[in-house]
């Protein structure tokens, strides 16, 4: 069994920094987002899990609405943020507008770009200016020009913030130094002061992280309480702060009291999962924190195991096929629609993966709820198989292929009694043998089988495919840098905010080293992923983010396939979680390390 | 008299063989961690010749240098030093298409009669090698070349023979094959290499027979070496001894055995052990024991063992061998 | 005389794949106390084959068939492992074969002749044993300073000496010798044999010398064996055997060798080839090499039997030589038979 | 003639397996191998007679009427992966491969190391001073992480796969050996007859030290396939390999899905290739030691 | 002498500078850099990348690169990791190295000492039962497949016997508060480990050093070895180290169990094999005729000089196994220079691959090295004299 309050979770690899520089930097890795970042620093806002609302954090309100305004001879566009006043660092000092303004002013002068990893998109240099001290509890933001959703309150806003007084002198240190970057990220803020639920307790590399809990923590015993109707509040009995994003409106849907109420986090470092899972059923940890989560294996055993709880949570990403939209016949529309419907994805998860993936169809999982767009069109969905070669030979024909030898089925008996062979492309020609590169065996088995399946539909109804198991890093470069391939198979996980569309599909991207190698180009599509990524109103983006997933449903620049769900385990007689379903899982949360009830 | 190093001896169209000067030294490093250059005098400036249709013998301890000799003559090593004229052509010099003729025209017969045969080959493909490299005739010529090479050294019938491989025979056998694969291509000159030491006494017999038989019926002359000096007398007409490299002592046999000169001669013979308890020989006058010829000082080889070393062996150097009657010669300042 | 070891009607046979080989059979013989007994016979006969069965170091694949061996009239075959351990280097000392690799390399000489007189004198303080070792290293003519060094910086001779002074260490009753001087140049074997006897006669020690040189053996031996073949052959006192050898083998074994004393003689030889111990002729093992060989030779093994004083044969046919032994070989250069009467 | 030299062969053959025949190891080890063989021989009869491919083929086939994994059943005699392939059909077509990669590995690596062995210790001078530092080199690198690395960022597929293990093999170690073992065969009478007798050093090579060689080169073929096959399986584990099936990723199937953690439950997953990757080598391994007896006489027992 | 070790020096410095250079290019041949990472993620803009590909230095040319690096090696300095970025490799491979010295350290001793035993015993029980059981057992061992077999050995000894920590090479819980790093504590065991083997090597060397092994002096030698681990103990115990040295010992049993199970049988048959030769030695038959025990024949005679190839394989293994066993870490989550290895590869982290393999090459180089000199020290017969000249 466990030991005391202190919650220890399996974590898989070392965490390679201390420093959020650095760890949001180059060398982001999750274990060091699981370990550090939210568990020290705050934001001025962030999203509340379980339903990702957009609340404020150290601020005390809503920013002020964008505004447009000159400032010297420019015009710039301004924000007001007022903040919380009970926020104390560790030391016990209180957080303030200076904090804000050096957070993200260093990293402004830094060059975010310099800093490399997440820090360009957080710190945006091409919407933000500066941010000012407006008062000791309020900051101005001024921004370059209105941005996007995406850029301000899924950027700008959620910034880390940290304190002035520890991490000015090393800022300053740093500039002096020859390689400034470089020697910003060597340093070890062991002992720096933090706002969040834990601070820094013991590192051993290689064998586990330790956080002990932030003395100061102002967030204690803070409730948010998430209504039926959407509304949050949150509210600090201690503090006497409080804030609620709308009128509360029906049943009370949760009720989240903040802790910490763990004695500590104990991170242990396993190098293979069997090992951890073992480690959990016999009680050395109560969590294991996995970005893939539970194997299917695993899963199986653990319900069966005595005090192990399983949780099944839907995640953000989707696996897809896509074709150089470059070369013929792959730019035809129909040839995809039809490649769509002729894959059985419902057989493929329900079947063969029994259920430990779910079919997809659009390019917002239906676990980002807010942005899933329901009604996409969903080619070939419940079909027999006879059904679909019907379906997709009517549609090739419609596009002017023709065959050597057509594929014929019998419906009734659902059966393909004669297999395509030769197809003919529309302008006449043969269509030639091309090559899908799919996943090698030892890279992901179920990938890798799901490939070979939909070679074999394609060559049903005689469309030349060749399914070739290729390595990652060939299968990236081949497709992004040198955008040299037949068609691939591969998968995003995505963020909340579902930009993505514009970033995978707009025509700008489609030059080498870009996110649409494919080479989508539809100049409508362009237009409306342009506005959807400036909207900064939600209710207007979302109408704009199920346009647009409609397009890429019907043109299918991506066939997405399907995802599988995350599966996660934990010690019923260690802990007790306030939720459990989340989209991506508890990792996703951290493993709730400040509202999680310890049981002893 | 000082051996003229000059082609034209006397008698030099007698002579099959002959040995200028020859030297050959081994570079050798002693011990773990050094590096010096030691040199290690394994033949030198030895000079002799055999004469066409005779036994010459080559006696001396283990060690002294015989084998390497023979390796030189055979051309299987080059000389440091020195020159070895076969038929008149120098061996060192010799290249080519005279090569292939050369190869012929000397062959060796070597001391273990197992080792020299390689144990994956059967009998015919053993004698049929020196034909085989030097494409001389066709499969059938062959096989009838080797049955009766086989048949003259005495491995009847050779077709029970053919296609045995070494280790189905025995010692005695072996060595015969090993003089048929030397004699098969027709050589005049064998340089036999301890050919008996390793058999057996009831065996050797035969084969020392065998030799002095083929020498008699296919006039072939020898070089023959051996540490056995009763070998030597019983096969050789003349012995030359060998001594740390050097020749010491040079004679037709009965004259070598019957009255040795030199001093390391008398030891050797007097050394000889005899089959019958009543002949007390006398002790040896020799003292020490063969020490190996690296760096040799520039004295006399056997001034350390010499029961006669005057002060001039140690000052002058290693004294030239010296005809003292027709054909005889000694390398001593005492004498 | 006081017998110190009897071999009686010992035989030995060495399993194979191929069959039984019959390497020592019916060999029956008796050493005195200060005697030499000289065992000669070519390459394979047995020799060594007897000398273990002595020291009862046989292989894992031998098996003693039948008789006995008597060392001080106690059978060795009958003692236990301990005792016979015991027996080992105080009783009977051995001179192997290849001399050279009987010193292990990586020990110093001294301390593998210190060992085995400690763990037999377990009384005498290392120091003592130290202080014997370079007695007798003295004794057999190696400098003092040598005994700290190891094998491989010895020279063969030196070596030999080594493990001579090693057999020498406990003061054994018995000495095998197996081949003491075979791998050596003539001048270091006649120093070396020289060396052994005079020991030898010092401390009056019994001796057994194997070698195939009939030369060698005739030097050093008061007793000469002859084998052949796995069996005895012939045996008597030195100088009958050599003078008037009565077994055909032992007669051309002698022939054979070619002597730097004397005449120039032909030297005979013996037809075919030594005989395969697995399946060795029937009757005399000698008949088919054997010009004298009769039916009788071919169907019944000739008994060991004294044709003289201490002088056995197992020959159905002797030799008898009349004259002198240069007599005989002159008699061979004639071409004349070798002993032609044929009188049993 | 020929019929001659053939029954020579034969018989030398046989006399060295009367020889093998003692090794009670090397005999088990052959056993086993031809248990294997035959297994493997009943992969393309069994696909093309019994067994339905789309159900039965160790890729992509896939039994719809039970669940997987499923343990073992009268239709799936071994069970079924989580993915729904038969594992017996995995295990029989995966034996050929092995026996392909293993064998070719190491026929590569021997025929390099006896190639080169040979000619440097012929030649010796400076052609043996290079092979030696490039063998010195080659065996500096970890062997197995090296191929990780290799494999992390490339996945080797079959060939290249065999391929590299021969040559990395060949180029080490084995080389030393073999080199030793000829240049003991150099210096032996017989070479200095054939040069008497006048061959080249062609010649020399071909007919007398190759051939003594390679007794103790196919000694160490059979040690090679056994590290061959090791090396593939731990490779296939990690998942760095590009190969569609073998013993070692039936194994990594399992491990990925997450079944090899309760061992009791879902043995069919693991046991059956882990104990056939085991034997096999075993079986190999054995050989090689049973050879060693014939090749190496100095092991032979008297 | 001093001449023989700077050939041998040159030779090894020659060695080690081709060695890197295959490392080198050899990562560099292989596709992807570490900028490639940015590729997951649309919204890192190109000029990100293109900074880090400047700030790590990838934008110079590859022989520039490398002439750098090399410049680099051989003042000390291995550069910085990419994926640690900016941690010195240096800094990361000595964090790793105490680990996997001290665990394949005893691993191999362990299954050398016990392969060294075994085969002493099957060679010397030639063709008995023994003989057979150990060989076909060692074999199986040797050839099982290890991932499984260590998973197999978890398992059981760990899960369900709950005998043994699980995994990971200390148990966090215990070192939460400790006052020193692991890697002091290692530090003390290598050292103290050594002090006392040392100790115990001089107490046996003094006691039991002569021929004749008196009672008395075995008796000493046993009480001053056991004196000298108490000492040790009670050393460990007063500074407080005792408890963190004993969990780490705690956590190596399974995987140095697992270690020794594999690879004795190496050990085993190669003593098996060489001693088979020495059994047939003439001075094995010598010292049983000299009348000496069984044993002393066994162990001082026919062991003793068939130890010597399986020694150098020893100090060779040890080298290789600096390079940590890949394997062995995964299972046991012992993070190691293996994992180090696997790791940076898998990120395209070349200046730490290039460091780890570079490493480890050195490491064997030097082993090589010493491989050598240990050999001619144990076999006096070996003077490296009278290697015969080439003659054509
Ligand atoms: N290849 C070589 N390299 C170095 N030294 C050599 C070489 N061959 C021979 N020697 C040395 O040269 C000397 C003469 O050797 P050689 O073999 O000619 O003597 P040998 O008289 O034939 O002796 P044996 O009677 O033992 O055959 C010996 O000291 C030997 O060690
Ligand atoms: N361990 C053994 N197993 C089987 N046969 C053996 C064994 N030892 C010796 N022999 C055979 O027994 C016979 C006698 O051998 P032994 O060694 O006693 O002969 P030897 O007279 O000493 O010969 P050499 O003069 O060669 O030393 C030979 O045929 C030999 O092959
Ligand atoms: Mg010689
Ligand atoms: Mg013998």
């Amino acid at each position: 069994a466990g030991q005391g309050k202190l919650y220890e979770m399996a974590i898989f690899a070392d965490p390679t920094t201390i420093n959020l520089y650095s760890s949001l930097g180059p060398s982001a890795t999750v274990y060091n987002s699981f370990v550090s970042n939210s568990q020290y620093y705050t934001s001025l806002y962030g999203n509340a899990p379980p339903t990702w609302a957009f609340v404020p954090s150290a601020a005390a309100d809503m920013p002020s609405p964008l505004k447009e305004e000159k400032i010297g001879d420019k015009t710039y566009c301004t924000s007001i943020v007022k903040m919380r006043k009970d926020i104390k660092w560790s030391d016990n000092t209180p957080l303030t507008a200076d904090d804000v303004v050096f957070s993200y002013n260093a990293v402004l002068e830094m060059d975010p770009n310099k800093l490399g990893g997440n820090w360009p998109s957080i710190v945006d240099p091409t919407v933000l200016e500066r941010v000012e001290k407006v008062d000791d509890y309020t900051v101005k933001f001024i921004l370059k020009e209105m941005p996007g959703l995406s850029q301000w309150q899924y950027g700008v806003l959620l910034n880390y913030i940290v304190n002035k007084k520890y991490w000015e002198p090393i800022f300053e240190n740093a500039k002096k130094a020859a390689d400034p970057v470089k020697e910003l990220f060597a340093h070890e803020p062991e002992k720096q002061p933090t706002a969040g639920p834990w601070k820094f307790g013991h590192w051993e590399k290689g064998a586990f992280w330790q956080n002990v809990p932030n003395p100061a923590y102002s967030g204690k015993g803070e409730v948010t309480t998430f209504y039926e109707n959407g509304v949050v509040t949150i509210e600090n009995p201690k503090t006497g702060f409080k804030w609620q994003s709308g009128k509360p409106e029906g049943k009370v849907q949760l009720k989240i009291t903040d802790g910490p109420d763990a004695t500590g986090t104990l991170y242990r470092i396993f190098q293979n999962q069997s090992a951890a899972v073992l480690s959990l059923t016999g009680g050395q940890v109560d969590f294991v924190l996995n970005s893939l989560g539970l194997q299917r294996g695993f899963q199986e055993q653990l319900k069966k195991a005595p005090n192990v709880a399983l949780i099944e949570n839907s995640v953000n990403g989707f696996r897809f096929m896509s074709f150089n939209l470059r070369k013929y016949p792959f730019n035809i529309k129909e040839f995809r629609q039809a490649v769509s419907v002729l894959i059985d994805r419902e057989y493929i998860c329900q079947k063969v993966l029994q259920g430990i993936a779910f079919p997809q169809y659009s390019v917002v999982p239906p676990g980002n709820a807010f942005w899933f767009n329901e009604k996409v069109p969903q080619w070939g969905k419940g079909l027999t198989r006879s059904q679909k070669v019907a379906e997709a030979v009517k549609l090739l024909k419609k596009a002017g292929f023709k065959w050597e030898v057509e594929p014929e089925v019998d419906l009734e008996k659902d059966k393909v009694l004669k297999r395509g062979k030769g197809l003919i492309m529309p302008d006449g020609k043969k269509m030639p043998e091309f090559e899908f590169m799919i996943m090698t065996a030892g890279y992901d088995p179920l990938r890798y089988t799901f490939g070979l399946n939909i070679a074999a539909w394609l060559k049903e109804v005689g469309i030349p495919i060749e399914a070739v198991p290729t390595e990652f890093n060939v299968v990236s470069s081949r497709v992004f840098d040198e955008q040299n391939f037949d068609a691939f198979m591969m998968g995003w996980s995505l963020s909340l905010y579902p930009d993505h569309m514009k970033w995978f599909f707009h025509s700008e991207q489609a030059e080498p080293g870009g996110f649409n190698p494919q080479g989508y180009n539809n100049p409508g599509f362009d237009k409306l992923a342009d506005d959807f990524v400036k909207e900064a109103d939600l209710e207007k983006a979302r109408e704009k983010a199920f346009k647009l997933q409609e397009i890429l449903a019907d043109e299918l620049p991506y066939i997405v396939l399907f995802d599988t769900p995350l599966i996660e385990a934990y010690k019923t007689d260690r802990v007790q979680y306030p939720y459990t379903k989340v989209l991506s899982g508890l990792q996703y949360v951290g493993g709730l390390t400040s509202t999680v009830k310890m049981l002893d | 008299m000082v051996l003229p190093a000059t082609p034209d001896m006397p008698d030099a169209d007698d002579a099959i063989l002959r040995v200028e000067r020859l030297s050959k030294y081994y570079p050798v490093s002693r011990g773990f961690f050094q590096r010096r250059h030691l040199l290690l005098h394994a033949v030198d400036d030895a000079s002799f010749e055999v004469r066409r249709g005779e036994v010459s013998g080559l006696v001396g301890e283990s060690g002294c240098g015989k084998t390497t000799t023979g390796r030189l003559i055979a051309r299987l090593i080059l000389p440091t030093a020195g020159r070895i004229f076969v038929d008149n052509a120098d061996v060192s010099k010799i290249q080519g298409s005279d090569l292939v003729e050369f190869r012929q025209k000397v062959q060796m017969i070597f001391q273990d009669p197992y080792e020299s045969l390689d144990p994956r080959m059967t009998i015919f493909d053993i004698v049929t090698e020196p034909l085989n490299v030097n494409g001389i005739g066709n499969l059938e010529e062959r096989e009838e070349r080797v049955a009766e090479m086989l048949s003259l050294v005495g491995i009847t019938p050779p077709s029970a023979f053919l296609f045995r491989f070494p280790h189905e025979l025995s010692g005695g056998q072996r060595q015969r094959v090993a003089i048929a694969r030397a004699l098969v291509v027709n050589p005049t000159f064998v340089v036999a290499d301890e050919p008996t030491s390793m058999l057996d006494v009831s065996i050797r017999t035969g084969v020392m027979k065998l030799l002095a038989q083929l020498r008699e019926d296919l006039g072939i002359s020898y070089l023959y070496i051996t540490h056995d000096l009763a070998v030597a007398r019983y096969l050789c007409d003349r012995i030359a001894v060998m001594y740390l490299g050097k020749i010491v002592e040079m004679g037709t046999a009965e004259e070598i055995v019957k009255e040795p000169l030199h001093p390391y001669t008398r030891a050797l013979i007097s050394a000889v052990p005899v089959p019958d308890p009543a002949i007390r020989r006398p002790v040896p006058n020799i003292k020490g024991g063969l020490s190996k010829p690296i760096n040799p000082l520039p004295r006399c080889r056997f001034y350390e063992r010499c029961p006669d070393a005057r002060g001039v062996c140690a000052d002058q150097n290693h004294p030239e061998l010296k005809e003292v009657s027709g054909g005889r010669f000694v390398a001593c300042h005492v004498l | 005389m006081d017998t110190l070891l009897k071999l009686d009607d010992f035989t030995m046979h060495y399993r194979t794949k191929a069959g039984w080989v019959q390497a020592v059979d019916g060999v029956t013989l008796s050493l005195a106390r200060g005697q030499a007994l000289g065992l000669v016979g070519e390459s394979g006969c047995g020799k060594t084959s007897v000398a273990m069965s002595i020291m009862k170091l046989l292989p894992y694949n031998s098996k003693v068939v039948r008789g006995r061996i008597l060392f001080e009239d106690r059978d060795i075959y009958s003692m236990s492992d301990e005792e016979v351990r015991r027996m080992r280097w105080k009783g009977i000392a051995m001179i192997f074969q290849a001399a050279m690799n009987s010193l292990n390399p990586v020990y110093r000489v001294g301390n593998q002749i210190v060992e085995a007189i400690v763990t037999h004198e377990p009384e005498t303080s290392e120091r003592e044993a130290r202080e014997r070792v370079a007695s007798l290293f003295e004794l057999v003519g190696i400098p003092k300073e040598r005994v700290d060094h190891y094998p491989h910086e010895y020279s063969g001779g030196m070596k030999q000496r080594a493990v001579i002074a090693m057999a020498l260490a406990c003061n054994p009753k018995l000495v095998i010798a197996d081949e003491p001087t075979t791998a050596l140049d003539v001048i270091v074997q006649d120093k070396i044999l020289r060396e052994i006897d005079q020991i030898r006669r010092k401390i009056n020690m019994s001796m057994i010398y194997i070698s195939h040189d009939v030369s060698v053996i005739a030097e050093v031996s008061d007793v000469v064996a002859v084998m052949y073949a796995g069996k005895l052959v012939e045996m008597g006192p030195a100088d009958n055997v050599f003078k008037k050898p009565r077994h055909p083998y032992t007669c051309g074994l002698m022939m054979a060798y070619p002597s730097i004393l004397g005449d120039k003689h032909e030297l005979a030889t013996i037809p075919g080839e030594p005989p395969n111990l697995l399946d060795p002729p029937a009757g005399c093992r000698f008949h088919p090499r054997c010009d004298r060989a009769s039916v009788e030779c071919r169907e019944a093994d000739p008994v060991w039997r004294a044709v003289a004083e201490g002088h056995y044969t197992a020959c159905h046919n002797p030799v008898e030589i009349t004259g002198t032994w240069s007599e005989a070989v002159k008699a061979l250069n004639g071409g004349e038979r070798l002993g032609a009467s044929s009188n049993a | 003639m020929w019929k001659i030299r053939w029954k020579l062969t034969v018989r030398g053959l046989a006399q060295n397996w009367a020889v093998f025949r003692e090794s009670r190891v090397g005999m088990l080890g052959v056993v086993i191998i031809l248990l294997f063989g035959v297994f493997g021989a009943l992969w393309p009869i069994m696909i093309n007679t019994v067994w339905d491919p789309l159900v039965y083929h160790p890729v992509v086939g896939f039994d719809p009427m039970v669940l997987h994994p499923s343990p073992p059943t009268r239709a799936h005699l071994l069970g079924t992966d989580p993915i729904g392939r038969d594992i017996l059909a995995q295990l029989m077509f995966s034996t050929g491969r092995e026996f392909l990669l293993g064998v070719l590995s190491a026929l590569i690596t021997v025929v390099i190391g006896t190639v080169i062995g040979t000619v440097a210790a012929y030649y010796g001078g400076f052609t043996d001073t290079f092979f030696m530092r490039v063998a010195d080199i080659m065996m500096l690198f970890p062997f197995i992480p090296l191929l990780v690395v290799v494999g992390s960022m490339v996945r080797l597929t079959f060939f290249p796969f065999a391929m590299i293990l021969g040559v990395l093999g060949g180029f080490g170690g084995i080389t030393i050996i073999l080199k030793a073992q000829a240049l003991s065969v150099k210096v032996r009478p017989y070479i200095d007859a054939a040069r008497v007798a006048g061959g080249s050093s062609f010649h020399i090579i071909r007919a007398h030290i190759i051939p003594n060689v390679l007794p103790l080169s196919f000694l160490y073929m059979m040690f090679n396939v056994t590290s061959a096959i090791l090396s593939e399986a731990t490779l296939s584990f990690f998942g760095v390999l590009n190969i569609d099936m073998s013993w070692g990723m039936m194994i990594h199937t399992a491990d990925v899905a997450g079944y090899l953690f309760d061992f009791g439950k879902y043995w069919w997953l693991w046991l059956p290739s882990g104990v056939a990757i085991t034997l096999f080598c075993a079986a190999f391994y054995m050989v090689g030691r049973g050879l060693d007896e014939v090749v190496n006489p100095r092991l032979r027992k008297r | 002498m001093r001449r023989y070790l700077l050939n041998r020096l040159g030779q090894v410095v020659l060695t080690l500078i081709i060695y890197i250079t295959l490392v080198y290019f050899l990562l560099q041949a292989m596709p992807g850099d570490i900028t490639q990472m940015y590729l997951a993620n649309p919204r890192i803009p190109q000029a990100a990348r293109e900074e880090l590909q400047k700030q790590l230095g990838l934008d110079q040319g590859v022989v520039m690169q490398y002439l750098n690096y090399l410049k680099n090696f051989f003042s000390g300095e291995l550069g910085v990791s990419f994926s640690h970025y900016p941690r010195p490799v240096w800094d990361i491979l000595m964090e790793r190295l105490p680990r996997t010295f001290v665990l394949f350290l005893t691993a191999h001793v362990l299954s050398f000492y016990l392969g060294y035993l075994l085969g002493r015993i099957i060679a010397w029980r030639r063709g008995k039962v023994v003989d057979y059981a150990a060989t076909v057992v060692g074999i199986t061992f040797w050839t099982a497949f290890y991932p499984l077999l260590s998973l197999v050995l978890i398992w059981v000894f760990a899960y369900t016997l709950k005998l043994l920590p699980l995994n990971q090479f200390i148990e966090p819980r215990l070192w939460q508060g400790a006052p020193f790093p692991t890697n002091t504590v290692f530090g003390y065991m290598v050292y103290g480990g050594g002090a006392v083997a040392v100790g115990l090597f001089l107490v046996f060397y003094a006691f039991l050093r002569g021929l004749k092994r008196s009672r008395r002096n075995t008796a000493r030698a046993w009480l001053s070895a056991f004196a000298i681990i108490a000492v040790a103990l009670a050393v460990a115990w007063r500074t407080g180290l005792l408890v963190y040295i004993w969990d780490i010992a705690s956590h190596m049993i399974l995987p140095v169990c697992t270690l020794t199970l594999i690879s004795f049988a190496g050990t085993m048959l190669l003593m098996r094999d060489s001693m088979l030769e020495t059994v047939q030695e003439d001075y094995v038959m010598a010292a049983r005729a000299k009348g000496l025990p069984d044993t002393i024949v066994r162990d001082r005679y026919a062991a003793r000089t068939a130890m010597l190839p399986t020694v150098t394989s020893l100090v060779l293994s040890l080298a290789s196994s600096m390079s940590g066993g890949l394997v062995t870490e995964t299972m046991f989550s012992w993070p190691g220079l293996g994992q180090i290895l696997f790791h940076s590869a898998l990120a395209n982290d070349y200046p730490l691959a290039t460091g780890a393999l570079a490493f480890t090459g050195v490491f064997l180089l030097i082993a090589h090295f010493v491989a050598d000199i240990l050999y001619a020290v144990l076999d006096p017969r070996i003077t490296y004299a009278g290697q015969p000249a080439v003659e054509g």
